[in-house]
């Protein structure tokens, strides 16, 4: 693949954040300075391209992939629609974090989610499915959010203790059982000798 | 207890059945009942040496094909049509018992191979303006939606922002990279290009042996010359005179 | 701008969440068919196209912008946690068993495996690959099992059509054969006559 490539795939995985020429440069192998040419290069041909829908701009060291501000209100007229589903993903993402990490800090469901996360959280409190549980300790005391008990009626949980386990860490069992086979047959061809 | 785990590489009796039968190279529509059995109960007999807790179903399954041993040992009475028709073959039940499981072991492995596949796929989070409130009326949404969702955020990537390089760098110890680097030095007769000595792509990598040439210059055991001003670096082993 | 450069912002914008033709037909004012062949005609020029790092991937009803999979790993090098645990063995075929047989209970999984299939259950039911879908008839009312949206993203499907067939074990090969056989042999016969 070529470096205009994979230099997409890595800015469109990053979201938001953004990349640094260097952190591209040291994944592509190549040297920094002919990362920021060809992202740069990448970005005029972007601005131009009447069929492309995204540009990439340089916010401090960062470059980041952002759609074309002309079709901002295509946009905002897709946000207006109501989600045909009744929670969207953002929002069921959200809850997922709280719900699991409560009480926890706007901070820290976003730094999970990796993208803002103020619309989400403000539907769910909307609907009642979180609420403020008091503020975290340190700078600016952010406010706590906790699931409420109106969440455990709309998923049907008789508590927070209902909610599956996350993982099961079965590759582990898996490991140990693979170690184990080779033993196991070992000891099955040592017995049919005898 | 570790052995435990065991039994969970053989997906039960009839993963272990499948096993035997490819492992004697035999045809499953015509398993020979004393061979299979034997074998079968030698691995359960194993099992319980080992101390392995063996699951119930394997010994029901050993039961079955003691069953099917001790039939095929008994004279054929297939003269006698009325009362062979009255029960079904035990090896025919197993066959088609075996087929069925075999179809979805099959399936399970396309599957993982999709699996895999999609791991090498990655999207971005939704962006914060979309689907906003969906206004008004009962929540249809169930926990396994959420859970769902939450998979999905799993499979995005965050993409490591430079800082957390320093923390990671300890993994490599930069007395390592300092005994490498003099050695690389020490065979060199001449100068070595300072860049020359950074071939690892590797952040944390590139910070140790960064680390490692400053220990080096600092104990004396190596020297850095620079001709001007942005010049090249050249390294030598050996301190300064 | 173009429809092309719109739909990439939609889709962009979107992210994971994907849209359905419908959603980026009503927010462009073209007709659903329009919408869909732009956005075939996008993925198919994506694919071939050596500089993109993009792709457009369907999954159910939605389309969903995605990163190449020739490119998984410069994006992997750059990310800061491993790719999400793969299923066992054990899970995988108690997923195979509910996808070609939904909706199923527990026990006739447990039949088709000959073993205890409650921990393979909960594992999928917490990667949110399987859900309860009502009761079954009969003693007891057992739980219904089916796959979920997730698993079809999980799997790359585009529906539970797009399911690998089942191979239909020996047997029918055997009876396919004898079919032919059967047909050959009538045919020689005919030829024979003649």
């Amino acid at each position: 693949m070529t470096n205009e490539s994979i230099i997409e795939s890595l800015l469109f995985a990053a979201g938001d954040e953004g990349l640094s020429a260097e952190q591209m440069a040291s994944v592509l192998d190549v040297d920094v300075q002919t990362v920021r040419n060809v992202v740069e290069q990448m970005a005029e041909t972007l601005l131009h391209d009447e069929t492309r829908g995204v540009t990439i701009t340089k916010y401090g060291t960062e470059y980041r992939m952002m759609t074309k501000k002309e079709n901002a209100s295509f946009i905002q007229a897709l946000a207006d629609k109501p989600s045909p589903k009744t929670l969207s993903q953002a929002a069921l993402e959200t809850l997922a974090i709280i719900a699991y990490n409560q009480p926890v800090t706007r901070m820290e469901v976003e730094d999970i989610r990796g993208v803002k996360t103020e619309r989400p959280i403000a539907t769910l409190a909307a609907r009642g499915l979180i609420e403020e549980a008091g503020r975290a300790e340190g700078a600016g005391r952010p406010i706590l959010y906790a699931t409420t008990n109106e969440f455990l009626d709309a998923f049907q949980l008789n508590s927070l203790d209902d909610l599956p386990p996350l993982s099961e860490g079965e590759v582990s069992i898996q490991q140990e059982a693979d170690l184990f086979f080779g033993r196991f047959e070992e000891a099955m061809d040592e017995m049919a000798e005898e | 207890m570790e052995y435990k785990v065991k039994i969970d590489s053989f997906e039960g009796p009839l993963d272990l059945l499948l096993h035997l039968i490819n492992k004697l190279e035999i045809d499953i529509y015509d398993i020979p009942a004393a061979e299979i059995t034997n074998q079968y109960l030698l691995y359960v007999n194993t099992m319980h040496q080992l101390e392995l807790d063996v699951a119930s179903e394997y010994l029901v399954m050993a039961a079955t094909l003691i069953a099917m041993k001790s039939r095929s040992l008994l004279p054929d009475h297939s003269s006698d049509e009325d009362e062979y028709l009255e029960e079904e073959d035990p090896r025919e039940e197993l066959t088609r018992r075996l087929i069925e499981y075999k179809k979805y072991k099959e399936a399970a492995i396309k599957l993982q191979e999709r699996e895999e596949e999609r791991t090498k796929l990655f999207s971005r989070p939704p962006a914060d303006v979309l689907f906003a409130p969906s206004g008004e009326g009962p929540l249809n949404v169930s926990i396994y939606d959420m859970l769902g969702a939450f998979q999905k955020m799993t499979r995005r990537k965050k993409m490591a922002v430079p800082r957390q390089a320093t923390v990671r760098r300890e993994e490599i110890s930069v007395e390592a990279r300092m005994e490498v680097l003099l050695k690389t030095l020490k065979e060199a007769k001449e100068p070595v290009l300072f860049e020359d000595l950074f071939q690892s792509n590797e952040r944390d990598e590139l910070v140790a042996s960064f680390l490692a040439l400053l220990e080096l210059m600092k104990q004396n055991e190596i020297t850095v010359t620079q001709q001007g001003n942005f010049a090249d670096l050249y390294v030598i082993s050996g301190g300064k005179q």
